[in-house]
């Protein structure tokens, strides 16, 4: 088991954004947190990256307990997160952000020319190699994407946290970003993805998770969870049940 | 009644707009559609001014507005309600309302005007005197509506209207949308939640990383197998 | 950086090595120069912190007066001038070590307000307290020559230089320039955001104490407060920004720019020469708000272009 | 003794009504635009000449003075925010917040050198036949003209707020500091909206440069430590707060009044700075701010 997550329970001044979310995460898997605008699932997204402690419960990774680190020990740790909307470093170059996250995060290295060295194997793993000198900046938003995953990766995370990284993209896109995050699997990095698009989170996750309002509401393969009443009901809506 | 024809944007050096062409007539209901990020929100900010084109023209009424002020734009009947809801949370109901007949011609009409926002929506009446920061969403998109109906708009652009709503008060300001539209102010609409768009459409556009790339009437596009699979697939 | 700029910069080094022992040179160029140093070392060390690491203190002159302070009192208090000298810098660096838990804490324009704040009131204090000026005592007086202040100013903006080269090379300079991008992305690929604001505010404030302890050295006489003012703040904010933020060689060009047109609009303009340097100073920002860098990499971008 | 302590309140209370007053224009400016102006006590210095001049050329009354200060001030600062700040105004705010403190620098530069070559760099001060008449009261002593500084800094405070609160223009300002995008939708006139504020920011300070002539003294240097004070009790009342830069300012000034008491004048200043350290760890968003 790599992540645990116990009893979370997060408010915000009176209202309750996440109540008693419980779920474990195993090595190797593609987990989708899912549920509607709200349901809490950003909350628990952000209380795993450790950017606020939770009201209360526990986070443990590979049964240690990280619950309320402040997120650049959790990065520490081995947890690498992307934003929803992307932040890369916009004044530095391809290659300077993703030696950031090389010569930081989880076993981070010390020395400037070795990470280099790696960020630029990064840079071409993710398509990136030929625009290393080009200030993030000046990218295209996808690129930028890209860039922040790589830098992401660069932090050799156990455990990565994709914020609704498919938001924006054409089907055509969804499709490479699915092939990518398939080939995470193989480099032995675990992976939580956050979605709308509930197609891309079924096809791609081994493991759903479904929120709404604060609650867990389901739990299990895409194939149950899909059929699940209460999931229909509350995520889908009646009038997509029968398709 | 208006026309985008051929628009480029860009944020500094990215470009987030190709091409992108669009037409809303008289007395109709338009809706744009796509993923997040796509370029929605963008088309409708260079509609009102708050962006300005690198390429293209985008006319109302007949008149070029590309380079017109916002606030120009607004006085002559062409009204947008932004995604962030566009209210003033540290203004009252009352304020806000009457902030949106801010125009000399509107302002005119401004007891009237807050009538018919009255009976559309009572639930504004009731709060008039509350900070708008104190309402819940559903209760702030329809002060956002009423609002801009104060300024006896043309054409409403409404983006992303259902956004962050429970689904019972989606369905309410989609059947107000309606209502507003069969009094004669055109509608262009801009969602997330493409199957309602699509239902009270006459016309849609698809747009997919800051181009359009399909569009037809509302109904086609409905059962089109492309868009379904995309935006309405499990 | 490229061969060519490190031959430049090289040549450059070895003529102001030589220039105090050359024939034509006379106090007047060896003043200037200094002034340049002082004013360069100033803006250089101002811009770790605000270009670097993104947080615009607007409080520099509190850590220069403190270095010039320490220096000036130990100095004359019969201390080795070495161990004065590093004392300021000790002193200024050990302040911003106290201040940076709390002002550190503010963000954006509260930090810029708050370290304004800091040096006005450290300022007024040190006019209440030492209202005189202080002028070297005789066996000092007897003994005063400009090529050893010459040295020791040339010293510290190659110390500072130096520093900020290197941070543009090193893990602690890339970790900084990450928070100043953005403070949430920097935490998450595990970045400690405070402490390396805290590290760059140290580093500035110590480069800027030596930065004092070199003008103490220089001057034969001044009143306590001036190295207090908030002039040697602005001073260092307009250069940096005239020459571009974040850069190694914009602090250095933007001082060239601002002794050499303060000079000569000060020989030439007497009584408006500070309305004119205003006046020029909007212009820049208005019209190069990237600063003399930024002007030269669009003329450097269509002179390849044009190829 | 209770007199002694009794007096320094209430001159504390004097003298800080006029530091939210000298804030007050800043923390409109601020609010609304989103813009730094560190020349805001250039300003404030202009409004103490143009009430000096008036003095001494035509023996026109200080406080009349006001008439001519108020639109003379409003123009300058509408002149000021159309040839240098609107063009900060569309950048995004860090680059809004950077400019506008780079312009406010060199116009200090620029106002302060002016004056000196137009006017010197003498101190000077208003002294009208009243200016040492005081009330009575308990044995505290209240001079006329701070009195009238006290209630015309009240008033000043009150007609904004009516202003901001009941006509048409003001809510368009309230709208504008809340969101200029929504208020450019809602088709109130930007650009109109910005020149507006900073010309009653400007006049706010010109009023304060009135009271500053009458109250104590001014010269060409007097910029720089206004601007500083106002900016302390901005942000001591939260960046944009209207109704509490005036609490903040009296507050500001009976803290300063009563530590120069007790631990002598030197500190007086130390004193202020340490209260509003602690107040910005302890609520950054400032005393009367909304929080996040």
């Amino acid at each position: 088991m790599l992540l645990e997550v116990r009893q979370l329970t997060k408010s915000f001044g009176g209202l309750l954004a996440l109540s008693n979310v419980s779920f474990t995460v195993e090595k190797g898997d593609v987990v989708g947190l899912i549920g509607p605008n709200g349901s809490g699932k950003s909350t628990a997204f952000n209380i795993m990256a450790g950017t606020f402690p939770p009201t209360s419960g526990q986070v443990l990774l590979e049964g240690k307990d990280i619950t309320g680190l402040p997120a650049h020990q959790v990065s520490a740790r081995g947890i690498a997160r992307s934003f929803q909307l992307v932040r890369p470093f916009l004044h530095l170059t391809a290659l300077q952000n993703v030696m950031a996250g090389r010569m930081y995060g989880h076993e981070p290295v010390a020395s400037t020319h070795q990470a280099k060295t790696e960020a630029m194997a990064i840079l071409a793993f993710i398509g990136l190699a030929e625009k290393n000198q080009t200030k993030a900046g000046s990218l295209t938003v996808m690129e930028r994407k890209w860039l922040e995953l790589g830098r992401a990766l660069a932090t050799r995370p156990k455990l990565l946290l994709l914020d609704e990284f498919m938001a924006g993209l054409t089907p055509t896109e969804v499709n490479a970003a699915m092939s990518l995050i398939g080939e995470f699997k193989e480099q032995g990095i675990t992976v939580i993805v956050v979605e709308h698009i509930v197609k891309a989170v079924m096809n791609l996750s081994n493991h759903v998770i479904v929120l709404n309002a604060g609650t867990k509401i389901a739990e299990g393969s895409p194939q149950e969870v899909s059929r699940d009443p209460h999931v229909i009901k509350a995520y889908l809506g009646e009038r997509y049940a029968a398709h | 009644m208006l026309h985008i024809s051929r628009i480029d944007v860009a944020y500094g050096d990215l470009q987030v707009l190709w091409d992108v062409s669009l037409e809303v007539g008289p007395k109709s209901v338009v809706a744009m559609v796509g993923p997040n990020g796509a370029g929605k929100t963008t088309t409708l900010r260079a509609v009102m001014g708050l962006l300005r084109p690198a390429q293209g023209r985008i006319t109302f009424m007949g008149q070029d507005i590309t380079q017109t002020p916002t606030h120009e734009i607004v006085n002559m009947g062409l009204c947008l309600v932004p995604e962030w809801r566009g209210t003033f949370s540290t203004l009252t109901v009352l304020e806000n309302l009457e902030l949106g007949a801010f125009p000399k011609a509107a302002r005119a009409k401004k007891t009237e005007s807050m009538q018919r926002v009255f009976e559309i929506f009572p639930i504004l009446a009731e709060r008039q005197s509350q900070r708008a920061g104190t309402l819940s969403g559903g209760q702030r998109q329809m002060l956002a509506i009423g609002r801009a109906l104060m300024l006896q708009p043309k054409l409403l652009i409404l983006d992303e209207p259902s956004l962050g709503l429970a689904p019972l008060i989606v369905d309410d300001i989609f059947k107000v949308i309606k209502q507003i539209s069969t009094e004669g102010i055109s509608i262009l609409v801009v969602e997330q939640n493409v199957n309602m768009a699509l239902e009270i459409a006459q016309y849609a556009y698809v747009i997919e990383t800051g181009r359009i790339v399909q569009h037809d009437t509302g109904a086609k596009l409905l059962t089109d197998e492309r868009v379904r699979s995309a935006y309405m697939g499990i | 950086m490229k061969y060519g700029g490190w031959l430049i910069a090289g040549v450059l080094l070895a003529a102001l090595l030589v220039t105090p022992q050359l024939p034509f040179s006379n106090n007047k160029i060896l003043t200037i120069l200094i002034q340049l140093f002082i004013v360069a070392a100033m803006a250089s060390s101002w811009n770790i912190l605000a270009g670097f690491a993104g947080q615009v203190n607007l409080g520099h002159a509190a850590f220069f007066g403190l270095g010039a302070l320490t220096t000036r009192l130990m100095w004359l208090d019969g201390y080795p001038l070495a161990l004065s000298f590093v004392a300021g810098g000790l002193v200024a660096a050990l302040f911003a070590l106290a201040i940076g838990f709390p002002a550190l804490r503010l963000r954006g324009i509260y930090f810029a307000i708050g370290t304004l704040a800091l040096a006005e009131a450290l300022n007024e204090t040190v006019s209440n307290i030492l209202p005189g000026n202080s002028a070297l005592p005789g066996p000092q007086l007897v003994s005063y020559e400009l090529p050893s202040r010459y040295y020791l100013a040339l010293g510290v903006v190659l110390v500072v230089v130096a520093v900020a080269y290197w941070l543009t090379q090193a893990r602690l300079g890339l970790g900084m320039m990450s928070v100043r991008e953005n403070e949430a992305a920097a935490q998450a690929i595990g970045i400690n955001a405070f402490r390396h604001k805290l590290w760059a505010f140290i580093i500035s404030a110590f480069l800027a104490g030596i930065t004092g302890s070199a003008f103490a050295y220089f001057h034969v006489s001044y009143y306590y407060q001036h190295t207090f003012t908030p002039l040697w703040t602005f001073d260092a904010v307009l250069v940096t920004f005239v020459g571009g933020v974040g850069t190694v060689a914009g602090p250095i060009l933007g001082a060239i720019f601002f002794v050499v047109i303060r000079d000569v609009l000060a020989t030439n303009l007497t009584n408006f020469h500070q309305v004119i340097f205003g006046v020029l100073f909007i212009l820049v920002v208005l019209i190069l708000p990237g600063g003399f860098l930024e002007l030269w990499d669009r003329l450097r971008v269509r002179m390849t272009n044009s190829k | 003794m209770f007199e002694i302590i009794a007096q320094n309140i209430v001159s504390g209370i004097m003298v800080g009504a006029l530091y939210g007053l000298a804030a007050l224009g800043l923390s409109l400016v601020f609010g609304v635009l989103k813009i730094l102006n560190v020349a805001h006590g250039e300003l404030i210095m202009l409004g103490g000449y143009t009430t000096f001049w008036l003095f001494n050329l035509y023996g026109l009354d200080p406080f009349v003075s006001l008439l001519v200060v108020l639109p003379t001030i409003f123009v300058v600062g509408w002149l000021l925010h159309q040839g240098l700040f609107s063009r900060v105004v569309q950048l995004d705010e860090e680059n809004r917040i950077k400019n506008s403190l780079l312009i406010g620098f060199g116009l200090t530069l620029v106002l302060q050198n002016l004056a000196i070559q137009l006017w010197t760099a003498d101190e000077r001060s208003v002294t009208p036949a009243y200016a040492t008449a005081a009330l009575e009261l308990g044995g505290v002593r209240l001079p006329v003209i701070r009195l009238a500084g006290l209630i015309i800094a009240f008033l000043a405070v009150a007609g904004l707020e009516l202003f901001l609160n009941r006509s048409y223009w003001g809510k368009a300002v309230r709208a504008t500091a809340e969101d200029w995008q929504t208020a450019a939708l809602t088709g109130i006139n930007i650009k109109t909206t910005y020149l507006l504020t900073f010309g009653l920011g400007a006049s706010l300070a010109g009023i304060a440069g009135t009271l500053v002539t009458v109250s104590f003294s001014i010269s060409p240097f007097i910029g720089l430590q206004w601007t500083l004070k106002a900016l302390i009790v901005v942000v001591l009342a939260g960046l944009g707060s209207i109704g509490g830069v005036l609490a903040a300012g009296i507050l500001l000034g009976v803290t300063e009044s009563l530590s120069a008491y007790y631990w002598g004048g030197e500190y007086r200043e130390l004193v202020g700075l340490i209260i509003f350290l602690i107040v910005l760890s302890v609520r950054p968003q400032g005393l009367f701010g909304a929080s996040e």
